[in-house]
């Protein structure tokens, strides 16, 4: 036993939904605080995401959600407040961008980000787990596995046929699906999933979400944050909603949306 | 392997090898019949040189002019073949190559800087040509391809410090150049010099910047302050080309007038001065070899052709120019004598030669390969001309090897028979510096 | 400073002229000398000979003296080699130098000639004339002279100017010049010198400290302690002034960077054109400056005063006009392809470098000083040269400028706008070819209005823009891409950096270390001093 | 079969089988024809055309360094030529040190510029420069270290873009001031010159002339496998990533930093070698190689060749020269840089891709295929 695992989970201001004790949490965020320029984009964000869960958010522009995911990836070092991975065994604020990735946290951004002038192929090459030091990849060469483990990505993100591609001739949609491919053959424990069907159809959407959903049964924890109630209805895994760099509210899509401060801010009359 | 070569090259095999020597066809055109005689003009016409060669390329393609209409030479006209070598010390080595192997010339007049000899003299040893080098540099050295029409630092340097303690009584000395060989060397020799004059160490001040350096707050400061010491203070300036206009704004700016400080410079000439307002120079000198003040009908017909040619009736002359103008006129004459532009025999012919030179006495080439020279110190004039407060009496011979450093001091250049050596170690008895 | 055989001859030519003032003050009629002979000796290719004739006119307390040496400092004095004899010459023609007649029949005549030493001399002659000038600015330089001289001869002479002198500055300036004096002279007793030694002391600067080292070796313990004293005191405040001079050498060289650097911040800045013929815009500048000087020559010398006035609008027209015609012919077809900009505003500047050889002549080409520009003046030990004050007010009157034409204007705010959201700008009916257009052309205008700066303190060449292009990027990048107080920031404090660096590293090696430093520092904040912080966005 | 066995790219596709076949009949029949034809001959190629053109050769390796950065990992370095000078400088002292007692003062240990500054001693880094081997250690060492050291700091501190370029370019600027200095020991502004011999060979002859020429092209030749092979492995794809879209790669849990300072050593050493091929064929190396614009002229030769097709680079430098050397002579002379600035300007509006990048769209527009294993185009993007 060590002295974090006694502290108790710490109470957002205003609101007392549930939160796990850091040994039990994936991911474990509290008080974390975020300015630029006097602008505080994230304010005492307390959050925990349990191993295996898949979690929605929503929110107005400027709630602090894409800043969320930049603390969370070490892309943004926070002002205050502790985030920590697996269990409170790993501070995420002491670690680089690459070496969250390696942990096993994995990210879709908001704009989809390909490598365009890479074939799809490549892409789900250089995103598949392994090797990732600079001079043995020289010599890399590919094994059967990786190839098998390739095509089953292909399968479950439907671009197949699309393998000889440039990843820049692909469109919006099948842009967002290689991303999300991507991170499978990353095979992290934890995804982040940045407005993954802006632009998409209703029937990709709803692709979009079943791949989703696909996704975490297999054991995978997914933070999917959108704007789409559709598709978050469609994914049917608990809402929480963002205002102003903290959790508004937190619950089931409806208990979320009938809470009053969120039609307030959000979702409107 | 080497054998079969140069076997294989006298049978000159005829493979036709269609692809590459298209490829190159651009670049070996083939010889032009031998009806005139070719003279390289190896000068920048861009870059940061231009502002110095362009006009010794236009005294040689006038020297070339006037001695066609005089007839050229061995019943031939010349043709000047120009290269622009674009201030590039590489592009120096192989412009000269082309110049020589490929446009066949008889003769070279180029180069400025130190470093620009140094490039391309390998390849005038190694082709054997013959190079005119018109700039006062720092000696050090004598080859048997070059011919050096510029002053070395004795005929320069070591008169305009004469010049300074007996007329100014100058106590104090800053030693100004920018960080390269010429004001290097010349330095070294003045410091020297200085010392065997009894001049003590704490008197001496030796600055160098870099070049185009055109920030002179700081170091004019240090002058001024160097100078307020209460001996009589001058600066001996080695500073090159683009740096000198900041530095003499500088000068005039912080207020320091040739009657406080003044300043002698050995690479500030008339062409020079034609970019700086000159009134609040006055009385600051420079040591050359030629001014265009120089008051001699030899001088006023040339600078008159000269003008005339360049439709420019305010085009200056300068030193470079003048040494270009002797080297020009030795090499017709050499070649005369010689009866071929063969340099093989140019080369020897050339020693001896005499011509009269603009200041109004003979300049001969000598069998260090340098020439004999006047000395003239002149005073700044507020119209950007020199006004000559001295000339030494009688003509001044090279001293390639500087008695003045360790290195040299015991090295002399003859290139006639039997000695026939640049760098004869008089102390060894033998060729080749101080080798032992 | 002055050789010491002038001195002596100088102060000597004080003394006399000092009693020959008194001479003519107590004892009516003033001797009239024969100045004939020294004229004579004036007639001549000689400088010994003029000076020393020089010397003599001097002494000669002749009214025509001063004339006579007016005139050969002007170079007005000609004589003729047979007779030997002199004229003044005049407009009306050669004049008699005692009489001011015309002369009848003028021979051949050619002018005294003057080398430095003749100039000092005339400056001596000047100098003793003007201590019994009316004029107590005259008298002060006279005693500030003689001061610096230190010599024993004139001893006498300063005692004497001293009981007669009753304007106390010209008084404190002459009890200043007998301590200097006395300071250094056998058989003076310890007390004397080192009521000299306060009184040098006090005045703290280069010509003092000289002065005070110069106490002889075998003086007694108590003269030699009070002079290391004042020494000491002097040195520690010549070092604070010597600090501050550095600072103000590293604001000057500041304004030339961020004058150089300004326009560069417009159109790499804010554009984001890497615009490698920046420096051949100020290099126009320059040129235009000539231009406008050669016509002020040729047509109305006495506008010369006002030719960098003038040439300002001009040059910023006319490069500007460069600028625009280059954004509408090559840049407009680059935006969004900065690397690009690069390759063709290379080979623009090639272009443009050329054309002015072309025209103008490879040679350096002269742009004078206004007077106004011309001098300087002091404040405290601060030496402070008229022409870099002028640059430093002339690059903050452009930075100001340039804010406010940003800040303000209907054009800045639109530039503003396109540059911050081009589709968004363009749809709300600005003319966003034309901004571009207009943007190029001020950045290209305010490098131009550099040049006319930058032809004051360097040659006026057309490789001028290549020795400024590497400063400005750096300057720019230093001081954050796209900030314009950033650039200010950034230029003056590399400016004051390699000036303090300078006299302890030299030229070069401060040079390299500032080089170091600010790769250093872009490692510490990647995107300047004045990076924009914000929300990260992707990629 | 697995439908992800499709095939690899080739190491060298058809225009780099073309490249190397050239520059093999380049290499062979130039040194042949200068040596075993008589100078009369209508196929002989005069000396000073071979070392032109190795001078050529060995800018084409230069120019390949700097796509490998700038077109496969949008590293923008305008510092290339420090690297470059740096292994002509090792070179450089190795060939001053084989002068031995032949210099102007005949001195034994010391060069002739040391004497006449009244140096007495060897600086301890000119030691060991008289071995060859040491001097070709130093070739790839000191370049490559500098690019280690450079690179560690800049990639670590995610320095990009312009930023990168313009410290870059203030490294080799702090290194030109440095080297023009007298006091550092390398010849100052005069820099290395008046070589004899290399390896006992006679530098001047026309026969180590051929063989230097030959190298050069070997060199330039294993420089583009090599770049091929980095390039096309899996490494080189994380180049390309990178280059595309860095964050990305970062997040897919690559060191980005890592991955640009191994592909800035490698090329920093290309440039070495291309440097220390250099020096021996032009004669002479001074600190005017570290000059800000020499760099930016190397990024022009590779724009104009085509940005990232490596076989591009080198044709950029060739032609790019090529013209240089055409215009500096004859009637054009006064006019040359009005001809090199009018062609970089045309070049970058006309033919934005280069010469092989153009030829590329235009071969894929006439036989469209969509399948594009062979060549990844690149897509210059923006660096800022």
């Amino acid at each position: 036993m060590t002295a974090t695992d006694t502290l108790d989970p710490p109470v957002a201001a205003g609101e007392g939904a549930a939160k796990k004790t850091l040994t039990e949490a994936l991911l474990y965020l509290d008080g974390v605080t975020v300015t630029f320029d006097g602008f505080r984009a994230l304010n005492a964000l307390s959050f925990t995401i349990d191993p295996g869960e898949m979690r929605a958010i929503i929110g107005p522009n400027g709630a602090g959600k894409t800043t969320m995911m930049d603390v969370i990836t070490g892309k943004t070092r926070p002002d205050k407040g502790d985030v920590f991975f697996d269990g409170g065994t790993t501070d995420l604020t002491k670690l680089d961008e690459t070496q969250i990735a390696t942990l096993g946290i994995g990210r879709k951004f908001q704009k989809p980000t390909v490598f365009e002038s890479h074939t799809v192929l490549d892409n789900l090459r250089l995103a598949l787990k392994g090797q990732r030091r600079a001079l043995p990849n020289i010599f890399r060469r590919e094994t059967a596995a990786a190839r098998e483990r390739i095509d089953e990505i292909f399968e479950t993100i439907k671009l197949t046929e699309h393998r000889g591609r440039l990843g820049g001739a692909l469109s919006h949609g099948q842009k967002q699906w290689l991303e999300i491919g991507m991170l499978l053959a990353q095979d992290p424990r934890l995804l982040l999933v940045d407005e993954p069907v802006a632009g998409m159809t209703d029937a990709e959407t709803a692709q979009t979400a079943e791949l989703l959903r696909a996704i975490n049964a297999n054991g995978h924890s997914v933070v999917v944050v959108e704007h789409d109630m559709t598709f978050v209805r469609d994914l049917g895994v608990r809402v929480m909603c963002l205002h102003e760099g903290s959790v508004l509210a937190e619950g089931t899509l409806d208990q979320v949306s009938a809470n009053e401060r969120v039609i307030e801010v959000y979702l409107g009359r | 392997m080497l054998n079969l070569f140069t076997q294989a090259r006298r049978a000159a095999g005829r493979a036709a090898v269609g692809a590459t020597a298209l490829a190159l066809a651009g670049l070996t055109v083939p010889a032009h019949a031998q009806e005139t005689i070719k003279v390289g003009v190896l000068h920048s016409l861009s870059g940061t040189m231009a502002i110095s060669e362009t006009t010794l390329k236009d005294t040689v393609l006038f020297m070339v002019q006037e001695q066609n209409a005089k007839g050229g030479v061995l019943g031939k006209k010349l043709e000047a073949v120009v290269v622009d070598p674009a201030s590039n010390w590489p592009l120096f080595a192989e412009k000269a190559r082309e110049l020589i192997a490929k446009d066949k010339v008889a003769v070279v007049f180029g180069c400025w800087t130190s470093v620009s000899r140094k490039s391309v003299l390998p390849v005038f040893k190694e082709l054997n040509s013959i190079l005119f080098y018109p700039v006062q540099y720092e000696g050090e050295e004598s080859e048997r391809n070059v011919f050096y029409t510029g002053a070395a630092p004795n005929q320069q340097a070591i008169p305009a410090v004469d010049y300074l303690m007996e007329n100014e009584g100058v106590k104090r000395w800053v030693l100004a150049g920018t960080d390269y060989v010429y004001p290097r060397t010349t330095n070294k020799i003045l410091e020297a010099y200085l010392k065997s004059k009894g001049v003590p160490a704490e008197d001496i001040m030796i600055n160098y910047t870099p070049f185009g350096h055109s920030d002179w707050q700081t170091i004019v400061a240090d002058i001024k302050k160097f100078g307020s010491a209460g001996k009589k203070t001058a600066v001996v300036s080695t500073i090159n080309g683009d740096a000198n206009v900041p530095f003499y704004k500088e000068l005039g700016n912080q207020g320091i007038k040739a009657t406080d400080i003044p300043v002698v410079a050995f690479s500030v000439g008339e062409e020079e001065l034609a970019g700086i307002d000159t009134k609040p120079l006055v009385g600051h000198l420079a040591a050359w070899n030629y001014f265009q003040s120089v008051d001699t009908p030899a001088n006023k017909d040339f600078i008159a052709k000269w003008q005339a040619y360049t439709k420019n009736p305010k085009r200056v002359t300068n030193d470079p120019m003048e040494a270009t103008v002797i080297g020009f006129n030795m090499w017709v004459k050499a070649v005369e004598k010689a009866g071929t532009t063969e340099p093989d025999k140019v080369i020897p012919a050339l020693i001896g030669v005499a011509v009269p030179n603009l200041s109004g006495g003979f300049s001969a080439m000598m069998p260090n390969h340098h020439i004999t020279k006047p000395v003239l110190i002149g005073e700044i004039k507020d119209d950007g001309q020199f006004d000559i407060v001295e000339q030494t009496p009688g003509l001044i011979v090279a001293e390639e090897w500087s008695p003045h450093l360790e290195g040299s001091k015991d090295l002399i250049s003859d290139w006639r028979s039997p000695l026939n050596c640049g760098n004869f170690n008089v102390k060894t008895g033998k060729c080749g510096g101080a080798g032992n | 400073m002055i050789s010491s055989a002038r001195l002596r001859r100088l102060s000597c030519a004080l003394l006399l002229a000092l009693y020959g003032l008194c001479g003519a003050l107590f004892s009516q009629p003033a001797l009239a000398q024969d100045i004939s002979a020294p004229l004579a000796q004036l007639a001549t290719d000689n400088y010994a000979d003029t000076e020393a004739a020089l010397g003599a006119l001097a002494l000669s307390g002749s009214p025509a003296a001063a004339g006579i040496v007016a005139a050969l400092a002007d170079g007005k004095l000609v004589f003729s080699a047979a007779p030997r004899q002199v004229f003044l010459r005049t407009e009306t023609g050669l004049v008699d130098p005692l009489t001011l007649q015309p002369v009848a029949d003028p021979p051949a005549v050619k002018p005294v000639r003057v080398n430095n030493r003749v100039r000092r001399a005339i400056e001596a002659a000047n100098g003793t004339l003007s201590l019994v000038s009316p004029d107590p600015a005259k008298r002060l330089e006279a005693a500030t002279a003689v001061a610096r001289s230190r010599d024993t001869a004139a001893l006498p002479a300063l005692d004497l100017a001293l009981s007669k002198e009753a304007d106390p500055k010209v008084k404190t300036a002459l009890t200043l010049a007998r301590a200097s004096i006395v300071m250094g002279q056998p058989g003076v007793s310890d007390a004397e010198r080192i009521a000299a030694i306060g009184l040098v002391g006090a005045e703290g600067n280069q010509d003092a400290l000289a002065i005070l080292q110069g106490v002889p070796a075998d003086s007694s313990p108590a003269v030699k302690q009070a002079a290391a004293d004042a020494i000491a005191g002097i040195e520690r405040s010549l070092a604070m002034w010597s600090m501050a001079q550095n600072v103000w050498y590293g604001l000057s060289l500041g304004s030339v960077l961020l004058l150089a650097a300004i326009g560069l911040a417009i159109t790499f800045g804010v554009m984001g054109v890497i615009n490698m013929a920046h420096g051949e815009m100020v290099m126009l500048g320059a040129y235009t400056t000539f231009v406008v000087q050669d016509a002020i020559r040729t047509y109305n010398p006495g506008l010369f005063d006002w030719s960098l006035i003038i040439a300002i609008p001009l040059a910023f027209l006319f490069t500007g006009l460069i600028g625009v015609i280059i954004e509408r012919t090559v840049i407009r077809f680059l935006y969004g392809r900065a690397l690009e900009t690069l390759l063709a505003t290379w080979g623009i500047s090639l272009i443009l470098q050329q054309a002015i050889r072309t025209i103008f002549g490879p040679t350096n080409r002269e742009v004078g000083a206004p007077s106004w520009m011309s001098g300087s003046f002091d404040i405290g030990q601060l030496a402070i040269t008229s022409g870099r004050l002028w640059i430093i007010v002339f690059a903050i009157l452009v930075f100001v400028a340039l804010l406010a034409t940003l800040r303000m204007t209907r054009i800045g705010l639109e530039m503003r706008a396109v540059t911050q959201n081009r589709r968004m700008a363009a749809s709300m009916g600005i003319r966003t070819n034309w901004v571009d257009a207009m943007t190029f052309g001020l950045g290209s205008g305010i490098a131009g209005i550099a040049g006319v700066a930058l032809s004051q303190i360097d040659n006026v060449s057309p490789n001028l823009g290549q020795s400024y292009i590497i400063d400005s990027f750096l300057v720019v990048v230093f001081g954050g891409v796209g900030n314009l107080w950033g650039t200010l920031v950034g230029a003056m404090s590399l400016g004051i950096a390699n000036k303090l660096l300078e006299p302890y590293a030299g030229a070069v090696l401060g040079k390299i270390a500032l080089l170091v430093i600010v790769i250093l520092f872009i490692q510490k904040r990647p995107r300047g001093l004045f990076a924009l912080k914000g929300r990260s966005i992707e990629a | 079969m697995s439908p992800s066995d499709t095939r690899p790219p080739t190491l060298i596709p058809t225009n780099g089988l073309v490249f190397l076949g050239v520059l093999a009949a380049v290499a062979v029949l130039v040194p042949l024809l200068n040596l075993a034809t008589s100078p009369d001959a209508a196929v002989h190629v005069p000396t000073y055309v071979v070392s032109l053109l190795g001078k050529y050769l060995t800018y084409a390796l230069l120019a390949l360094s700097v796509d490998l950065i700038w077109g496969y990992v949008g590293i923008l370095s305008l510092g290339q030529g420090a690297f470059f000078a740096l292994g002509g400088y090792a070179m450089g002292m190795y060939l001053m040190r084989q002068i031995g007692t032949r210099g102007v003062y005949g001195d034994p240990m010391l060069p002739d510029f040391m004497v006449f500054l009244n140096w007495k001693e060897l600086p301890w880094f000119w030691y060991g420069f008289d071995l060859f081997p040491f001097a070709l250690v130093m070739v790839l060492l000191a370049p490559g270290l500098l690019a280690l050291v450079f690179g560690w700091f800049a990639f670590r501190s995610r320095v990009t873009g312009v930023y990168l370029s313009i410290i870059t370019q203030a490294m080799t600027f702090a290194l030109l001031l440095a080297f023009f200095r007298n006091d550092m020991g390398f010849g100052g502004n005069n820099g290395l010159t008046d070589f004899k011999d290399i390896l006992g060979f006679n530098i001047q002859s026309d026969g180590t002339r051929a063989v230097l020429f030959f190298l050069s092209a070997l060199a330039l030749g294993l420089g583009y496998v090599l770049c091929r092979f980095l390039v096309r492995s899996h490494f080189g794809k994380v180049l390309i990533a990178i280059r595309d879209a860095e964050t990305r790669v970062r997040f897919t849990g690559y060191r980005a930093e890592n991955y640009k300072l191994v592909a800035f050593v490698v090329s920093a050493m290309l440039a070495g070698i291309a440097g220390a091929l250099y020096v021996p064929q032009v004669g002479i190396i001074n600190p005017s190689e570290f000059s800000p614009a020499n760099s930016i002229e190397i990024i022009v030769w590779v724009a104009v060749g085509g940005r990232g097709t490596l076989v591009g680079a080198a044709l950029g430098a060739v032609l790019v020269n090529y013209a240089k050397t055409y215009f500096t002579s004859g009637f054009l002379a006064p006019y040359w840089l009005f001809m090199l600035g009018g062609l970089f300007v045309a070049v970058t509006l006309f033919l934005p891709k280069g010469i092989v990048g153009t030829f590329y769209d235009w071969r894929e527009k006439r036989r469209p295929s969509p399948d594009a294993l062979g060549e990844p185009l690149p897509e210059p993007k923006p660096a800022e």
